[in-house]
């Protein structure tokens, strides 16, 4: 079998230490309020552990680069059809003007 | 074929159709090129004439230019196709508004003083702006000759606008499926010269003429306005449906809807009821006959059509004959052809007798009465006043079964 | 000494292994492109009739065959059997499942048990797409679009309609991984990826969008079927949804999805013109890149069916802007297959024309298209025949041409027998003639018009209306011709050798029919796919 | 007969794209999402308060914890250490049991209020019925991918027990394994996005 890499297991428990961390980082944030910010803070928040899920855990940091490629090229497109949406809905005009 | 679907009817169709001629224009012109080349080639290298082929793999410049070129082309068509959008969307700010409301499978225009009808009449020369919803599902209003088309959306107000500059009649088509009826929900815009459309308007916003010559010749129109303006009385324009404050003999005031029994009240003993500001009026008691009085009465209703009787042109306005027939067919729903009192199935197997309860629930809250081998299309159609329903079912009671 | 497989031809059984199940169970490439293959031409006909119905029924005013309802149900079939049962996974699902591991030196897909199951669930959708004509309320009347809330409200059988969709859209997804996958890994070492054939790199680009685009569907139709059994109000805006976010979602795939049926098809022509010019395609890499172009340019510009359902302005200025700019890519395509004839030495033969007859005809539609894109136009011609016209030359005049194309080029291949040239060459001449006369009619009543989903229509429309008609029987009459010269010769012996055309790419070294197995070892030298030089036509 | 030969990258590889389509699947309704918190955001900032926050942080770290117990398994089984890779499963496995339970409650006592689809109370209060719309189909469509998840790792479970992924065949494994982190994904932005969006 090629590529055997084992991820040790200090490693995965650092990982998921800061999986929890950042979980409390993201509950004690939101109990502040700053309006919007609240919601690209916990995104921001989200999106971190995300990656760290996906790099570690899904092994994502050891394999082919362009696999990782892809991965990014999904989220652009994930990106793009969300974005766009908002060229419309962003720009309604309010009923009745 | 109709020139006045081929000819632009509007300066902002005018101003599409140079998009079109661009876009065919280039876009033939690039056609005949390469089906020319192609059949050249063939016949030019077929390889009887030209047995041994060139070795050829590419050449970057005739990349660069089949890239540039039609770069430039095709944003040429974009900004073109963008500015005759931006005219078809730029409605002037005083334009004429009508209300439109789309529903299976007819069309409601309404006119600023209250009219209804379910042909569009416009004016010629002046800008019309339509605001538009949907009953149900979508539907889409199309005018071919002006160019225009948008879709009408239920919960959502869309519009579109239009400046017609000629007379004459335009086909309306609904271009956004909506069930079985898609391809009948046709109507039309009429365009009328300023003085025809005036007439047509006021005889709307004041039933037929002679409604409106008799309120003058009983002086009425002394003191009530029909255009809005405040005189001696309070306006009689959309006066219909409206709520009243009423005088209370110890101070303050009570709220009463202007329905027909209240408008008779307010005719034939004004002193009952007073509305609050105003001094009294003069009883027509006895001055007015009982037929000059059921006219005016039609008249402030609403009921305002001049051939049709008022159920019949009710229903056609809220579209009910778009899906029910009055000659013993079927459409989508029931005929109404001896529909009164007559038996009825329902969906859950129990029989009813059609009488005025029935029929009453039936347009207000079809779904409660659900008759059976049907689908559950028909809207609820609860915002007709008491009156408008009871003039339907009489006009339904008018159409009795035939011998057949 | 070789096993049987190596040596007996695909199509005939092993020893021991015969009968019915020898395929519906087979893992074979080869075999399943062929199910594939079947089926996907029983659907065309089925849509095919149910077209000619259509026609008959326009053919004037008013009732003619049949009443409106029954109208509705046939426009709606029609579209989902032509869209989701024939031109989304005819061309992939068929040519690619035979051709692709061939034409990279492979022994297989990377998933063959997954190859079978993804035929498996295109039979469960197709089989529950016709049983909802039977069943339920009566067969689907929304339009392959489903727009809500029309879709919602109907009684007909829209459940098993959208379940049926759903379960299409995931065999199309399993399709696609195994593509990408099988591209990536099991390539001959000596197939690098500027040797692959544009065929595969056509396949490749329309893989991604299969990939990435199909759970949009899957997610919208789901939401659908949720609506309706759960009424939770996602896009009905009497309980605060919007009912715009559904074409949205619906053109996000939908949009994306017309580039999977004509990019595998442009791949196809791509194949055929240099292989009968006798020359080099020109512009390789432009051809190759301009399929991802379109792949990924495409999934931009999903809003251009919207210009008039009631979103703002500023969407329709993005989304027509970027219309235009898929078209570039097109552009590129067609000028690089009309040089490559330049100088060539041309073999007339059926496949070309069927290639010539899909440049002409996809670029109407291409051309009329941009119409389409164009902000202003579009307001006029949307929902109109005009609309219906573009798509027929796009996909009929496109797809169809190049499935045609593409049946007459491995024909022999595939059966190891040759057909008869002179019907297809006739059956060319009627299939295009009676193609312009059927759909060009279309254009000008859309410009007069004539909106699209309308069982009756006003008398000014008639003639267009009836000349089209006309066209659809020419049309038939080609149908007929081509098929019947197809399968004439399907009795007579296997008399075709490994390269009857003299193309250079890797399928052409195997014997015709190839057998069960290929490729066991990957092929030791490639060479380019299209230098035709010392690559003979056998006679 | 010939026997295919084992692509374990190109497994690897299939099972990401697979992955791909997942993410694009609930990427759909992660744009009604963005688009109806830009068009009610007070209803979805009230919505989230009735949401129980920590009914939401307690499965967030189960399925973290869950997250972390496949990815140790699969370094066991690398290592050989089948006993302790079964056992890491079985935890992972009833993790995901405590999510669903703990699901189950939060679900039943929503509906107990009168908060499930289709609910009178909520038809007429607009953005706050799309939040609750919203809510249960997407934890929903999480919950039903836990379920999927957690029948994949047993049968690797399966699988290990009866010594057909082993420590240099482990592609398996590794493939559940990927899915799992996948339903964790999806969690991840799930719980801000409904339970602590205010
Ligand atoms: C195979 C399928 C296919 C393909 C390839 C295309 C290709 C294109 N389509 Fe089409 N389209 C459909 C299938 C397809 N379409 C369908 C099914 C519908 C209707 C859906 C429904 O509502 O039911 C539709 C509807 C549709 C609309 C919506 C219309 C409406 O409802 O109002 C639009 C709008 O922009 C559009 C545009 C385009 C464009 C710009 C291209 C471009 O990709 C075309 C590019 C090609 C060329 C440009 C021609 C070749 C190039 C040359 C000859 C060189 C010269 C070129 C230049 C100078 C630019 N299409
Ligand atoms: C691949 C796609 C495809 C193909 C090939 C066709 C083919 C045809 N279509 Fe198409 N059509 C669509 C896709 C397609 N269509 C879609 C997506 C819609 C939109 C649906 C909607 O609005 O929701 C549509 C809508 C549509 C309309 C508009 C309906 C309306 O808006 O009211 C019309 C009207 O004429 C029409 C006609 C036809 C006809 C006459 C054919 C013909 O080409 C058929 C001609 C062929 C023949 C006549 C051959 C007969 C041959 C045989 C019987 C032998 C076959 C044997 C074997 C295969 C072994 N179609
Ligand atoms: C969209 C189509 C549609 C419209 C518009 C429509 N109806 Fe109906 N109507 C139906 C259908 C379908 C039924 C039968 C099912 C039911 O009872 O709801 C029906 C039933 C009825 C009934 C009961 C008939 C019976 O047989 O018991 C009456 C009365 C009626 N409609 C009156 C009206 C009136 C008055 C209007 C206009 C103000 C109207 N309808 C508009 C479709 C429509
Ligand atoms: Cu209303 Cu179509
Ligand atoms: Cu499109």
């Amino acid at each position: 079998m090629t590529h055997k890499h084992i991820m040790p297991f200090g490693l995965l428990v650092k990982i998921w230490l800061a999986l929890m961390v950042l979980t409390g980082v993201t509950v004690g944030v939101a109990s502040f309020d700053f309006g919007f910010l609240n919601v690209l803070v916990a995104m921001s928040v989200a999106s971190l552990k995300a990656l760290l899920v996906v790099l570690f855990f899904m092994h994502l940091k050891y394999e082919n680069r362009v696999l990782g490629a892809f991965v990014i090229l999904v989220f652009v497109i994930l990106a793009i059809f969300i974005g766009f949406t908002f060229f419309d809905v962003a720009w309604r005009p309010e009923a009745g003007a | 074929m109709t020139p006045t679907i081929i000819q632009a009817g509007t300066a902002a169709a005018a101003r599409v159709d140079q998009t079109f001629l661009l876009i065919f224009g280039v876009s033939a012109a690039i056609l005949v090129f390469i089906t020319l080349l192609m059949v050249w080639f063939v016949f030019r290298y077929h390889h009887a004439r030209h047995p041994q082929a060139a070795d050829i793999r590419g050449n970057v410049w005739a990349e660069i230019a089949w890239t540039v070129i039609p770069t430039v082309l095709v944003m040429g068509m974009f900004w073109s196709g963008w500015t005759s959008f931006k005219a078809l969307r730029s409605a002037p700010a005083d334009a004429m508004r009508v209300k439109v409301t789309a529903r299976m499978w007819s069309w409601v225009f309404e006119y600023e003083n209250g009219r209804r009808a379910s042909t569009l009449y416009v004016p010629v020369d002046r800008a019309v702006r339509l605001d538009m919803t949907s009953a149900d599902v979508l539907h889409s209003f199309f005018v071919p000759a002006f160019r225009i088309k948008m879709d009408t959306v239920p919960g959502m107000e869309t519009y579109a606008w239009f400046q017609a500059e000629r007379e004459g009649s335009y086909d309306i088509l609904c271009a956004e499926y909506c069930g079985l009826q898609h391809a009948n929900m046709l109507s039309t815009v009429e365009v009328l010269d300023a003085e025809g459309f005036r007439e047509w308007y006021e005889s709307g916003a004041g039933g037929d003429d002679e409604a409106v010559g008799l309120m003058e010749s009983y002086g009425c129109l002394g003191c009530h306005s029909l255009d809005g303006s405040e005189e001696a009385g309070p306006t009689l324009m959309g006066i219909y449906g409206k709520e009243r404050p009423i005088v209370v003999d110890g101070g303050g005031t009570r709220t009463v809807v202007a329905d027909e029994q209240y408008l008779r009240r307010a005719i034939l003993e004004p002193d009952a009821e007073l509305v609050a500001g105003y001094e009294g009026m003069p009883s027509y008691k006895e001055e007015m006959p009982a037929e000059d009085l059921e006219k005016i009465l039609r008249f402030l209703t609403g009921g305002a059509a001049r051939d049709l009787d008022r159920g019949r042109s009710l229903m056609e306005a809220e579209g009910c004959l778009s899906c029910h027939s009055t000659d013993g067919s079927e459409i989508a729903g029931p005929t109404f052809k001896g529909i009164y009192g007559h038996k009825v199935v329902l969906e859950d197997g129990t029989e009813v007798v059609a009488d005025e309860a029935y029929l009453t629930e039936a347009i207000r809250d079809p779904e409660k009465t659900m008759v059976k081998g049907y689908e559950p299309i028909m809207p609820p159609y609860s915002h007709l006043s008491d009156e408008d329903v009871k003039a339907m079912i009489d006009y339904m009671r008018s159409l009795p079964e035939g011998h057949d | 000494m070789p096993s049987p497989g190596e040596t007996v031809p695909f199509l005939d059984p092993l020893p021991g292994r015969s009968g019915l199940t020898s395929w519906i169970f087979s893992t074979d490439h080869k075999r399943i492109g062929m199910l594939y293959l079947w089926c996907i031409l029983t659907m065309f006909a089925v849509g095919v009739v149910i077209g000619v119905l259509m026609r008959l029924e326009l053919i004037a005013p008013g009732r003619t065959i049949m009443g409106a309802q029954a109208y509705n149900a046939m426009f709606t079939l029609h579209g989902v059997v032509m869209v989701f049962l024939f031109v989304i996974p005819g061309i992939p699902a068929a040519f690619g499942n035979i051709l692709l591991p061939l034409q990279i030196g492979a022994e297989d897909v990377s998933f063959p048990r997954l190859n079978i199951f993804s035929w498996w669930l295109y039979l469960t959708g197709a089989a529950l797409a016709v049983t909802s004509l039977f069943t339920g309320g009566g067969p689907p009347d929304t339009g392959w679009t489903f727009y809500v809330p029309f879709s919602e409200r109907t009684t007909t059988n829209v459940f098993l309609a959208v379940v049926a969709v759903f379960i299409l859209g995931f065999s199309s997804i399993l399709t696609g991984l195994n593509f990408i996958t099988t591209i990536h890994r099991l390539r001959a070492p000596q197939m690098s990826w500027g040797k692959l054939p544009l065929f595969v790199w056509s396949l490749y680009a329309t893989a991604w969008i299969q990939l990435l685009a199909t759970p949009v569907l899957g997610v919208t139709v789901a939401l659908v079927f949720i609506e309706r059994l759960l009424g939770i109000g996602l896009f009905d805006p009497a309980k605060g949804g919007d009912p715009l976010l559904y074409q949205h979602l619906f053109w996000i795939y939908s949009h994306p999805a017309v580039y999977i049926m004509i990019v595998p098809a442009m791949g196809v022509v791509s194949e055929i013109i240099p292989a009968f010019a006798r020359k080099s395609i020109f512009g390789y890499k432009a051809i190759a890149v301009s399929s991802l172009a379109i792949a990924f340019a495409g999934s931009l510009v999903w809003a251009h069916h919207m210009f008039t359902s009631g979103m703002s302005d500023t969407a329709v200025l993005v989304f027509s802007f970027l219309t235009f700019v898929v078209a570039i890519p097109s552009a590129i395509k067609v000028f690089n297959w009309v040089a490559t004839l330049y100088k060539g030495s041309i073999y007339l033969e059926p496949p070309l024309l069927f290639a010539l007859g899909f440049i002409f005809l996809f670029s109407i539609g291409g051309l009329t298209g941009l119409v389409l894109g164009s902000a202003g136009t579009d307001i006029h011609v949307h929902d109109t025949y005009f609309v219906v016209a573009h798509f027929h030359y796009v996909i009929f005049g496109g797809t169809g041409f190049g499935l045609f194309a593409a049946m007459h080029f491995w024909f022999p291949k595939i059966f190891g027998r040759m057909y008869d040239r002179k019907l297809a060459n006739a059956s060319w001449y009627l299939l295009v003639g009676g193609f312009n006369m059927l759909y060009f009619p279309m254009f000008l009543i859309g410009l007069m018009g004539m909106p699209r989903r309308y069982y009756d229509y006003l008398p000014m429309y008639q003639t267009g209306h009836m000349i089209s008609t006309a066209g659809s029987w020419v049309l038939v009459a080609g149908l007929v011709t081509m098929f019947w010269g197809l399968s004439k010769c399907l009795r007579g012996p296997r008399t075709v050798g490994a390269n009857p055309w003299g193309a250079a790419t890797l399928e052409w070294t195997l014997s015709s029919p190839p057998p069960h197995l290929t490729f066991l070892d990957p092929p030791d030298e490639v060479p380019s796919p299209y230098s035709y030089a010392g690559v003979k036509r056998d006679a | 007969m010939h026997e295919p030969h084992k692509d374990y990258l190109g497994d690897k590889f299939g099972m990401w794209l697979f992955l791909f389509t997942e993410i694009l699947l609930f990427g759909g309704l992660f744009l009604l999402y963005a688009i109806y918190l830009h068009r009610y955001p007070v209803e979805f900032h009230q919505g989230g308060l009735e949401l129980s926050r920590v009914f939401g942080a307690a499965n967030t770290v189960a399925l973290i914890t869950s997250s972390l117990t496949v990815a140790l398994a699969i370094s066991a089984l690398q290592q050989g250490r089948r006993g302790l890779c079964q056992g890491l499963l079985a935890a992972t496995i009833a993790l995901a049991g405590v999510f669903m339970v703990n699901k189950y409650f939060e679900w039943s006592a929503k509906i107990a209020h009168g908060i499930y689809p289709g609910s009178p109370e909520l038809a007429q209060s607009g953005g706050t019925n799309v939040f609750f719309g919203l809510y249960y189909v997407m934890t929903g469509a999480h919950g039903l991918h836990v379920v999927i998840g957690a029948a994949v790792l047993a049968f690797c479970m399966l699988r290990i027990g009866q010594g057909r992924v082993t420590a240099e065949d482990f592609g398996l494994l590794e493939n559940g394994g990927l899915y799992w982190h996948l339903v964790d994904l999806v969690w991840i932005f799930l719980f801000p996005l409904f339970y602590l969006i205010s």
